[in-house]
């Protein structure tokens, strides 16, 4: 591969700051994320994001506000660049009611109906089969929606992943599946888990468009997402994009990660998405150190309110428990 | 009029169909094949292959693809060929249309409808005889529905559409050529309550399904031997209508529960459990249940017969009641 | 494709005489099922295999004694072939205990512990994972069994597939993945379900050796599954071999039969496995017209005896419903 | 000697590696990463990636492979990393290993273990947190355990990997840090009976896997006003240990089931429902149950809280049992 750093930005500089800011305010938020689990602010599962940015923010600034983004449980990032408060997602996290998900989902489960996010699902491929559900309502609804589904490459060994492909291929349905192959699933590598580990031929064997993107490089990432979602809004049928990535963190925070040398973490980290895309723009100049920074501490503002929106958000009174269980009865008891 | 539960589910289907165009079948061989209860035979022709979605045998993708397509506006029916091939896709039941709406925070309802067929009695063996009602009816977020009486064949659909939630219909298998009379209730079909189709003041037989109509075979014969029994459908098996149950419980102070299920676990074991909670100072015995034998269901006729409930074990169990109080 | 009746034999007149007289076997015995099943004296689902013979016996000749077989709920053929008894098997159908699981399974559920058939099985897609369980079993154990599982081209779009596909390549287990691509799923053609209908390019996508065979021609299938047999055998990882065959009856006793061309249906007849054989062998000089109808007067023989075995055969006492349930307490009764 | 659950779970898994070659431990995680639970921390070194074998994400086929592995003479251990992604296998569970015995007429046997984890309290929201004990419970041909004490943590395993069927193991996830004195008796641990844990003589509080220790804490605040609950925990959930149940409740005459399944359809109904046919005349009082709210279960740690079973409500349900009376 070709020294990314050098590759020109090839984009107007207003679009690529839109994308670099989006990479630093996920950054900056999952960063304290991490210091808010250690304090017990947030509980239960948190996946990371950190080091696989340039995935979520390329693809979903290929995307209209009208499509369908379907996620995993580590989805702060398509969240945030999708435009979901970063409070709401915070005081999600928090479990306040002022959450995206009202606190009831938590970090795996954030849901914003007015950005079309149709979750973070946190069983391995069972997005899959949703998007294509909402895809097929797309074509026959006539409609020009597309719907991305993101999933982890460990998900492609699942029966929900063949099936889904197999189904949205057959026919010709308006989504755009986003591997984003961080080479582990959990602690075990891709080549412990896949007989074949060039996941774009596996995906040519549904007769689906497949396309590769180098998900250190954001600019790439939105390149590769703009073609699949043009294709897709033609009508051509699905497309299958892998985004090379890496997660620079653990699984989840209960993960010790001991099944990875350090010095292939280290080696991701001269490739990270931030400083890649940065670099770049100072390179041609159309980054200042000085705008860098008032980049990141506009991140750390918005990062700042999220966490004061959710210290000052209220608890769901315990009963309402059973509410939203149904739609007729709002309020149904649980019996 | 004289109607078959297969017909009163197909005029359902049809209607559903014809009325909104958001409507649309999607299953096995739900189209060129005809349906493989032929439920759907001649829709493929009459709707076309969009609407009429033969899926290929993808238990989870395509249940998956139903419930998304629920969220993205339409209205499915997806069809499960048979109960046995729905634990395939029962994390997309389960982990997805159930908890949907309550786990987004109210902010997604999924307007799904599930059918499948259930049951034993065709001889057709361990892997395609079971009787899971149960389980749905374990999960909070969907409504499980069970018609027995070509009514609710051919009103409960409506209804299950015009639901906002997830609801699942079970059919079973042994009442598709069932033969009834469609009485002009069938509109009034509801998702909500229990039915008494026979009044008796000794004993309630409480069943749902394909035992309703054992339950009734069993009321006859206890007729003839001056027993009156009054005979309950359930209907809708999520949520249960106690109140329906506790008021005949009350009034007969007996029941037995006709259940395929096998016992341990079954839907006649919550029954009874509610009984207790709520009718105990009621009873004048315990509530029996006659279930299906903790057996995978074998091939060979007898054997098979022997492991379903059946009238005589009802009227058995009715007899043995009355002689205990 | 050439005229296959006009292609030579190719193997030793005795071998070949052994696999006509097994497809003659299988037909006859199946013919006389519809013809019970039309008396009622078999009941159920009963899923003829009439038209595909050559595939399980070309198959079946290529594998040892030691060999596991797992089979679907059309598997009378596999179970004739494999040498389980024409009595036994009869019976079963039958519903009587003498049958080849005591009669508690019917056709679709035929076992012989002796012959190594693991079943029978009426869930599509659900021997695959049996059948990668076995091989690894042998791979662990260090022996040298070869596991073939049998499977309609409709079971390739389950997930169950996938995931024993990618298993068995992934750990290299000594297993033949056996596809009779038959067109249909019961009225499903394969161009409906699958989006990519050249199978083989499908398995290719596991890393997995594929090799495809005409199924109409026994020496054919059984030189394809030789070959899969002896790579497997020799540690190379699994193969999967397609069969392109037809069925010349409906799914099942409940078909109606609509969604095929009647043209269709006469086109592959004229390709039938049984004269394919047999004309060309008499093309060649190793088979008379009476030895043919010798075979054919054996077989209508061996299947009168089947008949009259299972006629002859007893109930299970209703007493045994619940024997074998559990190994533990042999008579464990019901609860 | 002190000792954790996990601690106990990793020595039966090891006795096992260590004494029979043909056993061996498939699962998603299993080896490298050392067990999402750190149960198999170290194995992979000792044993080898042959016999601690990490699967690639594929419920239902890997379980399917250990069920195919039991029938070619190994004994597999294999584990799905909780009970909310066994949905994805249970096809194989339901349609193969615990049907294969009997539809074969008697031919085979499928010596495999499952394990599974189960259970709430982690905030792990609604995909995360099921506790389905109970259908697996209702499945004949599968024997079916909850081991809720070290005791059962060290011993069930062995038993379980002696006996030639089936076999599924739930442990609850919270449990796995809990210490607790390993009795000597851990070596007795069966596959049969249940145990009371405490003994009392005014109610008897029925529970199993995590629920034990709730019921253990409800025993000792009610002890506090003088009244005495005896503890039951099933440790089997099939076969149920009738004999045991009905001799404590003969004693008691009043029952509370704690129980962390969603209420209806439970297990908890079940023992209910088994009660009521066995010790009706027994009873001075209806049987109680505790069970976790009919909801998906909440993220936020007040509404799971509220959603699960507790203590208080345990107290809570044994005062009216009594006041009733
Ligand atoms: C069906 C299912 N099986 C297992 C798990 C446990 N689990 C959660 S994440 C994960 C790894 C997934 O890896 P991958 O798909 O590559 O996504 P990544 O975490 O790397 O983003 C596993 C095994 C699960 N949530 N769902
Ligand atoms: C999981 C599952 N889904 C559906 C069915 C119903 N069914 C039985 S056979 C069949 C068609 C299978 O076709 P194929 O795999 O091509 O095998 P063939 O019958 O053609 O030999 C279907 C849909 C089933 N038995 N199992
Ligand atoms: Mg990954
Ligand atoms: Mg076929």
């Amino acid at each position: 591969m070709s020294d990314p750093e050098r590759k020109p930005v090839g984009i107007p500089a207003p679009e690529a700051l839109a994308l670099l800011r989006d990479m630093v305010r996920i950054r900056r938020f999952e960063e304290r994320c991490a210091d808010l689990y250690g304090q017990q602010k947030i509980r239960g599962f948190l996946h990371l994001y950190i080091g696989e940015e340039a995935v979520a923010v390329g693809a979903l600034h290929a995307l209209g506000p009208g499509d369908n983004i379907v996620a995993t449980y580590r989805e702060h990032g398509h969240a945030l660049a999708r435009g979901v408060p970063a409070g709401a997602i915070m005081a999600e996290m928090y479990g306040k009611q002022e959450g995206c998900s009202r606190g009831r989902g938590g970090s795996m489960h954030l849901f914003d109906a007015k950005t079309r996010l149709f979750g973070g699902n946190a069983i391995v491929g069972g997005g899959l089969p949703l998007a294509v559900g909402l895809a097929l309502a797309e074509q026959m609804q006539g409609g020009s929606r597309v719907t991305a589904v993101f999933f982890g490459e460990g998900a492609v060994a699942e029966g929900a992943f063949h099936e889904s492909m197999n189904l949205a291929a057959l026919w010709k349905l308006p989504v755009v599946f986003c591997c984003e192959n961080n080479f582990y699933a959990m602690g075990t590598a891709i080549e412990r888990s896949e007989s074949q580990t060039d996941l774009c031929a596996k995906a040519a064997s549904y007769n689906m468009k497949t396309l590769r993107a180098d998900g250190m490089d954001v600019i790439a990432t939105q390149a590769a997402m703009r073609d699949a979602v043009a294709q897709v809004r033609s009508g051509a049928g699905p497309v299958f994009v892998e985004f090379q990535t890496y997660r620079y963190r653990a699984h989840s925070m209960f993960d010790p990660d001991l099944y990875r040398d350090k010095a292939e973490v280290e080696r991701w980290k001269t490739r990270g998405p931030i400083h890649n895309l940065s670099n770049r723009m100072k390179a041609e100049g159309s980054l200042t150190e000085e705008a860098f920074l008032a980049i990141d501490a506009e991140a750390i503002k918005e990062v700042d309110a999220a966490v004061a929106f959710a210290e000052a958000g209220t608890w769901e009174p315990v009963e309402h428990l059973a509410h939203d269980l149904y739609t007729v009865n709002g309020v149904e008891t649980a019996r | 009029m004289k109607i078959t539960y297969r017909e009163a589910l197909r005029q359902a289907m049809h209607e559903a169909l014809a009325a909104d165009s958001r409507v649309f079948l999607m299953g096995e061989d739900v189209g060129k094949y005809g349906g493989s209860y032929a439920v759907s035979k001649g829709f493929l022709a009459e709707f076309g292959p969009e609407r009429i979605r033969d899926a290929p045998l993808s238990e989870l993708g395509f249940v998956g693809t139903a419930i998304g397509a629920a969220l993205g506006g339409m209205r499915p029916i997806v069809e499960i060929m048979t109960v046995n091939f729905s634990l395939l896709a029962l994390d997309q039941i389960v982990n997805t249309a159930a908890v949907y709406r309550h786990m987004s925070g109210g902010q997604f309802s999924v307007p799904v409808v599930v059918r499948m067929a259930t049951g034993g009695g065709r001889q057709l063996a361990a892997q395609h005889s079971h009787s899971l009602e149960n389980w749905y009816a374990h999960v909070p977020g969907i409504t499980v529905l069970a018609p027995a009486t070509v009514d609710d064949a051919r009103g409960m659909l409506r209804a299950a559409l015009a639901d906002p939630d997830p609801v699942v219909i079970f059919e079973h298998a042994m009442l598709y050529p069932m033969e009834g009379e469609l009485s002009p209730d069938w509109e009034k079909a509801d998702l909500r309550t229990a039915k008494i189709l026979r009044a008796g003041r000794d004993v309630t037989l409480i069943a749902y399904g394909g035992t309703v109509w054992k339950a009734q075979e069993a009321a006859r014969q206890l007729a003839a031997e001056g027993i009156e029994a009054e005979v309950l459908d359930l209907r809708v098996l999520r949520p249960l209508d106690d109140a329906t149950i506790m008021a005949s419980v009350g009034r007969t102070r007996r029941a037995v529960i006709v259940d395929e299920g096998w016992r341990t676990g079954s839907l006649a074991g919550e029954i009874m459990a509610r009984i207790m909670e709520q009718a105990f100072y009621e009873l004048d015995a315990p509530v029996a249940r006659v279930c299906s034998a903790e057996v995978p269901i074998p091939y060979a006729k007898h054997m098979e017969g022997a492991a379903l409930p059946q009238a005589p074990a009802v009227v058995a169990a009715v007899r043995q009641l009355l002689a205990k109080a």
